[in-house]
């Protein structure tokens, strides 16, 4: 059977398809080698602090969908972070030079008594306002602890909407207890895409190229237009229509491994459409790799290598300038886990030294299975070893592991984290756009932005000075992995 | 009374983390699903205002993420994993256990555990906030009351000390600068205010000196009004209700004559305190007259307030009592209580019965859209949440976010609270109409 | 060389350039009391005089008026030849202009006005050079159209020789360039400001017509909307609302029009008659277009201009029975109101028309001037005696924005309401805790309908007096006791 | 120097009338053309934070309104017929009569005209302030020296704890109000008694009398009030502290009460304790918020760029370089300090931290400095703190844009302050506002 079963509304958990683990402490070449021979287990924490739930990332690429709705069957707290992806909603209009409006949102605001007697005609209710209100080209019903717990059967709902309203109505399993890697998120959003909305191909476009990403600046179709290739880049800010056709497409690469591995696989399976099967373009060596696998995979490879002299030779002398100012200059960088990778590598091609990496989970394989696209044993390859952390955005650990490590800046790619450098008095930033360090003009791009991070330290001395850490002296003396358990 | 929701104003009970939050060096612990947590932070804590995690919030927030495991077997002895660290890793002196709804809904016996901690000393109390329960203005009032019910114990009356209860923190994006601004006022009175949370405040000094108050004050439209009973009951605490925000020459000084009164503090005394505070304000409000007078494009003479009750009760109480504006629609978001709307109601139309505008209570963007597009060429000025950037720009209206979710604005110390507080609040809608004419 | 000889010497450079005051070309003054009917005796029978006043408030001068017309021509620079201060009313027409441009849809800019910020040494050598500068500068940074060099009483005093630099720098550059004589102290009515920007205008850029455009209407204006176009278009002419967010090609072309008329007669006099004078443009002489009755004359007068006689009968019926119904509510919603006007001629009386159509009771006015006549020199034109035909006992005002006396005399007449068109007047008056309606659009009483949206907008202010009642609770004014149990009018001297 | 200037930042001497109209019940009388009060007015007061009329000011301005006669024969008896009325009709404590270029140009004897008054003790002085003599800020110190000279008489005894505050020029600075309230509150906070001058609640004349009673002169400022402080030195005795940087945010205020304590010799400890508590309030708002500076969303911060007096643009760069490490671009000063003070506000910039500095633009004209900026290209948009006149820059640059400075035509300004914690707490505020108000 494939690896995408539409039939099912439903896909296993990333523990279930990849064994996807979120707790390691030791060195990026184990981690490497335990994923390798398949004896990687996860550590359950007996101490915890809150993570985030597949809900919040099924929700961030859906909502972004420029012409689609999104109803949340769920209490309001589910909610929460509406505000949010209608904030990265209006941005990324204005920035796209669009007028900014608010993203298509509904909660069906589930209480005490839907709990008890069932909130099935709230949601048929809701689909039917999601549709009176937006006039969306497809809408998803994404699920919650309550909905599925009080057992209500959402894709009866759905497929008898869907027949009622003639859109696709798609629901989206991303109850946030089933799964510890919020990350399963993004994959019953892909599918509940692959399931309801792409469409087979009508007539192929190999010069297009998907671009699996968030709602970064593109930096994309600069690079492919110049070897005759166009840029797609999907879900945020694309519209079903452009959605529908990526079965269309000449090939498929990704920003994050991690983000799209389910859509790549699934667009490769169902529809035969090639996934560049290497590790993300950040770095000279990972950018070079990845535009030759492309090249491979549309048949430009001549072109490719003439791209690549010609960015070496552009960025050369700043770098080279850039690596003498980074020079014995210290980074420590916490992500999701490719993209982990990538910054890790990053760092180390600016000539910097990487004290480790604390990344959100790990997959042991990508759903392509193919271990060309390891991201980790390309980092330890190319730039030698490094410790890592395995850790769902336990802050605890992480505070633990950074004031043993007191590196010269810190580097994080998620809401929430950054702040606890900062609290240490170390030169932080949060990587908002996810581009900013792609590709070989990126790497200057991130250099200068590390540069100005260490060069004008004072905020951060004084929030060292000034804010109280929420950890006991005990804790802080502890070991970071204390309260990891022995594997079940 | 809970109806399908574009555009949420207020979440969940679980929101009471925030209140949690909120007190000094107090740690909430969250029996819930994985992403909880960081969804009520964000909603109520970060894109609202973006007032950020603050000390236990945030990512520090301790949580069991409960999976398919607890949701089968229960999580009970989870629980009991995460609080036994908590009382190891997190420096706090006081933990406040809150149940999502996928441990209230199977049914964690919580409060026997917690229970069983707080026999053993620790200083911790357990408050039911499922969801589904209701918002978080409930959760708000969930949690104190479980303090005050777990954890106070009667205290020698301290003269002159007055409980502060009002806006909810974090849902008030304000709710810091005002509490400041109420300490500051009620000071000037010669009163000495104990505040429950924010950096005025000594956390669990604060809260256990409670009983030793003489009187609780209720600055809020209905939050708060059952803790002020319960301290009734159990200490005998009078407590005094200001449904309204005091903002302005006039709304001020009424309520601090109403505290005066309550508090039997000497009336010549705060008569002198608000004379000084008058005299201030008018020299501004005269500065400013001017151009009120004569700014010469088209100032909105009509306004609509998308709030809570106790805000827009107040600011109207400004606009239409001391600035000659009019009232178009008022639209309450905080989903008051149905035996607090007849009051609410009584509240806006205090003014006068000219200046009464139609109101609705609901919380859903869509309603509050069409309601507001029955009056297509007026082109009020909107003071609402940030979602009514939209509406405001297809009315071609002056917005201005006062309310929660407010992604469009940073808020640190600012308040809109008393004489200054109506200043400021001048100032910056102003400020935002001048600046979207040119 | 003495003060006086300079200023000769300037007059005799100026030659031809300036244009007369008001106080010497129309007769106009400042200072009256009496009535209505009065004046507009006194006046005919050509007996006004001016009353001085011994104690005055700082008023308004010519170049501010000039500056104001100037500044919103939006392809035409605007160079003050003074010290920074004369620059003051920059930022206030800078945002007139982005506010304007919002409204029409134009790209906001900031307005390009330069100073040439004279200081000590330019007063003692001179400072021509530093003109000549501004000018070019002016040339590189905004490529204008044409260039207007408005004087201050420093420039006019030290005897600045505007007049040969600009001649040069013309033929250098090739555009036009104006300069406008608006000294502040040479005239007490600051009208007189709007006489040196026009006549500039008709000097430099005004061109002899190519074809005339017989049912384009010339309306001499400030920034209002176009409301214009409601009571032209129905008998088929277009207005052409001038100076402000025009272009020069569009002012070139002002003698194309068939027909000349004014928002307010005071304003735009000089620009009108010049029009007819040297063009043949005819000039609308009936007051403008405000209340019932003048507008019907104005129509008729217009439509008799242009050959639009048959059109504009029944247009008039039509739309005096469409406003019928609403009218009759307001009157009554107004009447015994006591109202009160506070403006410049003429647009004041128009105002004092419109507020005796709306049924208030009209007490009294206070105007800023008073013209004896208008440039054309045709007494249909009075506009003080058309507002005030039925009423000519009215109790009437002459005064130069002395707020010392308006309050003095409005705290004796305790009206209803006041309207006011001039700025921070209306703080006085509202601390006296009297509603004081600020006319922001002055087009917004126009024709007939005009009358329902400014009795709407009235409704509005006297709904919620809120403002004024708190400014009369908690402030004070700063004048003595002694001076508010004066007569209103004891600081005017005899008649000269 | 004074080359020709679009888009003013300051307007002429004559501006020191906002400085009369800024002492509680003093009355300026202007012996000028009949427009420039009204102009002053406009310029400096209402479109700039629409401060509005205020008591005496606005159309309550006595005025001579000099006609060609007055310029032809003089003015003087103009005056005199003005005063008189002035004293009958206006309600009073301080009458300053102000010159315009009309009566200075034609030399009208106003200071004897003036002394006559006096002499019969009537309380009015008389400032020479003819626009062409230079900016409302030289405007703004003649007015001060003016009553200082002819009105102050020395001390019988000296108060150790008062102190005269010589800082922001009102009017001149939007937020003028707000500021020296903020200021009076950190002396106080120290136990010292601050002598405010202008403002509301400032003591009117009153306070002006206890000028020479002062222990010192606290000149708060790059440079203006400095001549201010030489006088009352040469007359009084009375030492100076200059301390140039507008104190905005922790870092800086805490630097300025510690130099305030020690050149007054104030008793160490409550000072500290002082300090502690409102560091301690600014830094809980800045840690609670830290999220947001440090995930840095929505574009900031790429480079700052201050276009206002030296005092802002120093004091605001100290302030974003060191509490939210900024970084900053070129800078730029409009307030045309005179040479003698620019090496000094330089070096300032330059030194602005170890690894921080930046080049100063001294311009007041929109033309070259447009030009100048426009030089350099940015990563991330460049934030813009400046007056109305720089919306314009802003959008051409894809920048935001904040209104700090003379003209502020797009902000009421009511009793807002960026001066001390609370001022730095406010402008963090205001300018993330109008960076997210963009979307």
């Amino acid at each position: 059977m494939s690896l995408v079963n539409i039939a099912h509304s439903n896909i296993p958990t990333r523990e279930q398809r990849l064994g996807s683990i979120v707790s390691f402490e030791g060195l990026a070449s184990e981690l490497a080698e335990l994923s390798r021979s398949g004896r990687l287990q996860d550590r359950p924490r007996s101490f915890t602090q809150v993570s985030s739930c597949a809900s919040s990332c099924a929700i961030c690429l859906l909502s972004l969908i420029q012409d689609a709705a999104v109803v949340n069957h769920a209490p309001l707290g589910c909610a929460g972070d509406f505000s949010m992806f209608n904030l990265v909603n209006r941005y990324g209009l204005v920035k796209r030079g669009q007028t900014p409006a608010n993203a298509r949102l509904i909660s069906t605001n589930l209480n005490e008594s839907d709990a008890v007697f069932g909130g099935t005609q709230k949601l048929e209710q809701a689909i039917r306002d999601a549709y009176e209100r937006f006039h969306p080209k497809a809408i998803f019903v994404t699920a919650s602890c309550a909905s599925a717990i009080t057992g209500e059967d959402i894709d009866a709902v759905a497929d008898q909407l869907e027949e009622e309203l003639k859109i696709p109505v798609a629901t989206v399993h991303c109850e946030g207890f089933r799964s510890k890697v919020w990350t399963t998120g993004f994959d019953v959003a892909y599918h509940a895409i692959l399931r309801k909305i792409v469409r087979p191909p009508e007539q192929r476009r190999p010069e297009v190229v998907n671009v699996i990403t968030f709602w970064g600046e593109d930096v994309f179709s600069e690079l492919f237009n110049r070897v005759g290739l166009q840029a797609n880049l999907v879900v945020p800010f694309a519209d079903v229509d452009r959605i529908a056709r990526l079965s269309e497409s000449g090939a498929t690469v990704q920003m994050c491994s991690t983000l799209g591995t389910y859509l790549a696989a699934g667009l490769e399976a169902l529809y035969s459409v090639p996934e560049v099967k290497a590790p993300p373009p950040y770095g000279l060596a990972g950018t070079d790799a990845w535009l030759r696998a492309l090249g491979r995979t549309v048949h430009k490879e001549q072109e490719i290598e003439e791209l690549i002299a010609s960015e070496h030779e552009a960025i050369g002398p700043e770098l080279e300038d850039l690596r003498r100012q980074l020079k014995g200059l210290t980074g420590y960088v916490a992500a999701g886990s490719v993209h982990g990778h990538s910054l890790a590598s990053v760092l180390r091609e600016l000539g910097m030294n990487v004290a480790g990496g604390c990344f959100w989970h790990h997959d042991p394989k990508l759903d392509n299975g193919d271990p060309a696209a390891d991201s980790l044993e390309h980092l330890v390859r190319e730039h030698g070893d490094m410790p890592v952390s395995i850790c769902n955005k336990q802050a605890y650990e992480l505070i633990n592991q950074l004031r043993r490590l007191k590196p010269d800046v810190f580097i994080v790619r998620h809401p929430g984290m950054a702040v606890w450098g900062g609290k240490l008095g170390i030169p932080t930033f949060l990587v908002e756009d996810e581009h900013f360090a792609l590709a070989y003009r990126g790497l200057l791009r991130f250099g200068r932005k590390i540069l100005d991070a260490v060069n004008n330290p004072s905020f951060y001395k004084h929030l060292s000075e000034h804010a109280k850490l929420p950890y006991t002296d005990w804790w802080l003396q502890q070991g970071p992995a204390t309260f990891m358990k022995e594997a079940e | 009374m809970s109806t399908i929701l574009q555009h949420p104003r207020h979440l969940c009970a679980l929101g009471g983390q925030q209140s949690v939050v909120a007190i000094p060096r107090a740690i909430p612990i969250l029996h819930a699903g994985p992403g909880c947590g960081f969804k009520l932070h964000t909603g109520l804590g970060s894109y609202n205002g973006f007032q950020g995690g603050c000390y236990s919030g945030g990512a520090a927030l301790v949580g069991t993420n409960v999976g398919e495991k607890e949701i089968v077997f229960g999580g009970e002895q989870r629980l009991r994993e995460v609080i036994d660290g908590a009382l190891k890793v997190m420096d706090g002196d006081l933990y406040v256990v809150l149940s999502g709804c996928a441990t209230d809904l199977v049914g964690d016996d919580i409060e026997n555990v917690v229970t069983q901690y707080r026999r053993q000393g620790a200083p911790i109390v357990y408050a039911a906030t499922g969801g589904f329960r209701g918002t978080n203005l409930h959760g708000h009032e969930t949690i104190v009351n479980a303090i005050v019910d777990q954890l106070l114990t009667p205290q020698e009356k301290i003269s002159g000390l007055v409980n502060v209860w009002s806006t909810v923190p974090y849902y008030d994006p304000f709710w810091a600068g005002n509490l400041t601004a109420i300490q500051d006022l009620l000071a000037g009175l010669g009163l000495r205010t104990n505040l429950l949370f924010g950096p005025d405040s000594d956390g669990i000094d604060s809260w256990r000196r409670v009983p030793a108050a003489e009187l609780n004050l209720v600055v809020s439209s209905w939050t708060g009004l059952s803790t002020a009973k319960l301290l009734n009951e159990r200490y005998g605490t009078p407590w005094l209700h200001w449904p309204t925000l005091p903002i302005g020459g006039e709304e001020t000084s009424r309520f601090l004559r109403a505290v005066t009164e309550a508090a039997h503090v000497d009336g010549q005394a705060t008569q002198a305190f608000l004379d000084r505070q008058e005299r201030r304000y008018h020299y501004y409000f005269e500065r400013a007259a001017d151009f009120f007078l004569e700014f010469r494009w088209d100032l909105p003479s009509h306004y609509v307030t998308v709030t809570d009750a106790f805000y827009g009760t107040g600011i109207s109480r400004l606009l239409s009592g001391e600035f000659g504006l009019l009232p178009l629609r008022h639209f309450v978001t905080d989903q008051p209580p149905l035996e607090q709307h007849e009051a609410i109601q009584c509240q806006f139309a205090a003014l006068s019965s000219e200046l009464n505008a139609p109101l609705t209570f609901t919380a859903d963007g869509d309603q509050i859209a069409a309601e507001l597009r029955e009056h297509p060429d007026s082109a009020p000025l909107i003071l609402g949440s940030a979602w009514e950037r939209d509406i405001a720009a297809e009315l071609s209206a002056c917005h201005l976010s006062i309310a929660s979710p407010m992604m469009d604005r940073l808020v640190a110390s600012g308040s809109y609270f008393g004489y200054n507080g109506a200043l400021r609040l001048i100032e910056d809608i102003y400020s935002m109409i001048l600046s979207a004419v040119q | 060389m003495s003060v006086e000889q300079q200023i000769r010497q300037r007059d005799a450079a100026n030659s031809g350039t300036g244009v007369q005051i008001r106080e010497r070309r129309l007769g106009s003054i400042t200072g009256f009391v009496g009535t209505a009917g009065e004046l507009v005796q006194i006046a005919r029978a050509g007996e006004l005089a001016e009353r001085e006043r011994s104690f005055t408030q700082a008023g308004t001068c010519s170049s501010f008026c000039a500056t104001l017309q100037l500044s919103l021509i939006q392809d035409a620079v605007v160079i003050n030849h003074a010290p920074a201060g004369c620059a003051g009313d920059f930022p206030m027409f800078n945002l007139y202009n982005r506010y304007g441009q919002g409204k029409r849809n134009l790209a906001r800019q900031n307005a390009r006005l330069l100073t040439t910020n004279l200081n000590e040494q330019d007063t003692i050598f001179g400072a021509t050079h530093k003109l000549v500068d501004a000018i070019h500068k002016a040339f590189r940074a905004f490529q204008p159209k044409a260039i207007f060099v408005t004087a201050s009483c420093t420039s006019g005093i030290i005897g600045e020789d505007l007049e040969s630099v600009i001649e040069e720098a013309e033929q250098e550059l090739g555009i036009p360039i104006a300069s406008v004589n608006c000294e502040g102290f040479r005239s007490q009515i600051w009208a007189t400001g709007w006489d040196a920007a026009y006549n500039s205008i008709l000097r430099k850029i005004v061109r002899p017509p190519l074809q005339r455009q017989l049912d384009t209407i010339n309306i001499i204006t400030f920034i209002g909307d176009d409301y214009f176009s409601e009571l032209l278009q129905p008998i088929g002419l277009k207005p052409n609302l001038v100076v402000p967010f025009t272009g020069v090609k569009q002012l070139e072309r002002l003698s194309e029009a068939g027909a000349t008329a004014h928002m307010c007669s005071t304003l735009g006099t000089f620009l009108a008659a010049g029009l007819e004078r040297e063009y043949g443009v005819p000039e609308v002489k009936s007051p403008p277009p405000y209340g019932l009755d003048s507008t019907d004359r104005w129509l008729r007068e217009v439509a008799n201009l242009t050959g639009k006689g048959a059109q504009v009968e029944p247009f008039i019926a039509a739309e005096r029975a469409a406003i019928a119904p609403q009218l009759e509510i307001h009157r009554q919603r107004f009447a015994g109101r006591k109202a009160f006007v506070a403006a410049g001629p003429s647009h004041g009386h128009s105002s004092m028309e419109v507020l005796q159509d709306l049924g208030f009771d009209l007490v009294g006015s206070c105007m800023f001037h008073h013209d004896a006549r208008l440039d054309h020199g045709d007494p249909t034109g009075d506009s003080l005696q058309a507002a005030t035909r039925h009423t000519p006992g009215l109790s009437y005002g002459v005064c130069n924005k002395q707020a010392f006396e308006l309050v003095n005399l409005l705290r004796r007449i305790q009206p209803d309401l006041v309207v006011v068109r001039h700025p921070s007047l209306a703080l006085s008056i509202a601390k006296l805790g009297i509603p004081a309606v600020f006319v922001d659009d002055e087009h917004i009483a126009l024709g007939y309908r005009g009358l329902l949206r400014y009795a709407r907008k009235l409704a509005n202010w006297l709904a919620n007096p809120a403002l004024e009642r708190t400014l009369a609770r908690t402030t004070k004014l700063p004048y003595t006791h002694w001076w508010l149990n004066q007569p209103p009018f004891s600081m005017l001297g005899e008649p000269r | 120097m004074s080359a020709t200037v679009g888009q003013p930042r300051q307007f002429c001497t004559l501006g020191g009338q906002q400085s009369v109209v800024a002492i509680e019940r003093a009355i300026p009388i202007v012996h000028g053309g009949p427009g420039c009060s009204g102009k002053i007015f406009g310029g400096l007061s209402f479109f700039n934070g629409f401060q509005g009329s205020g008591y005496a000011g606005g159309n309550a301005v006595p005025g001579t309104n000099s006609c060609e006669r007055d310029i032809i024969f003089g003015g003087e008896q103009r005056l005199r017929e003005v005063i008189d009325g002035a004293l009958k009709v206006m309600d009073g404590d301080l009458f300053v009569v102000l010159t315009g270029c009309t009566a200075d140009l034609v030399g009208d004897d106003t200071a004897t005209v003036v002394s006559e008054y006096r002499e019969r003790g009537v309380p009015i002085v008389h400032a020479s302030t003819g626009g062409f003599k230079g900016y409302n800020h030289l405007g703004h110190e003649l007015v001060v020296k003016a009553i200082i000279e002819q009105l102050l008489k020395p001390a019988k005894a000296i108060n150790p704890k008062l102190v005269n505050v010589w800082s922001v020029v009102p009017y001149q600075d939007t937020f003028w109000a707000g500021n020296l309230k903020a200021i009076r509150e950190l002396l106080e906070g120290i136990g010292l008694e601050a002598n405010i001058l202008f403002g509301h609640d400032s003591g009117g004349i009153g306070a002006w009398k206890r000028i020479p009673e002062a222990a010192f002169n606290l000149v708060l400022s790059p440079w203006v009030g400095l001549s201010i402080a030489e006088v009352l030195q040469q007359r009084f005795g009375t030492p100076v502290l200059h301390y140039p940087v507008l104190p905005i945010g922790a870092v800086e205020t805490t630097r300025f009460l510690r130099a305030v304590t020690e050149f007054a010799q104030l008793p160490f400890q409550p000072v500290e304790d002082f300090i502690l508590k409102r560091e301690g309030n600014f830094y809980h708002f800045l840690d609670r918020a830290a999220d947001f500076f440090m995930e840095m969303r929505w574009d900031l911060p790429g480079r700052f760029i201050n276009i206002s007096d030296s005092i802002y643009a120093l004091g605001i760069s100290r302030f974003l370089v060191n509490e939210l490490s900024l970084h900053p671009a070129q800078q730029v000063v409009t307030d045309e300090p005179p040479e003698e003070h620019r090496e000094t506000i330089r070096r300032n910039f330059a030194e602005l931290k170890e690894k921080v500095s930046a080049e100063v633009i001294f311009s007041n004209d929109s033309d070259t400095i447009g030009r100048q900026l426009r030089k350099t290209g940015y990563d991330l948009p460049p934030l813009i703190i400046g007056s109305s006149w720089d919306r314009d820059l802003a959008r051409e640059m894809g920048g935001f844009h904040l209104s700090i400075a003379m003209p502020v035509m797009d902000r009421l300004v009511l009793d807002r302050s960026y001066i001390g914690y609370e001022g730095g707490l406010r402008l963090i505020e205001d300018i993330y506002a109008s960076v997210l108000g963009t979307y």
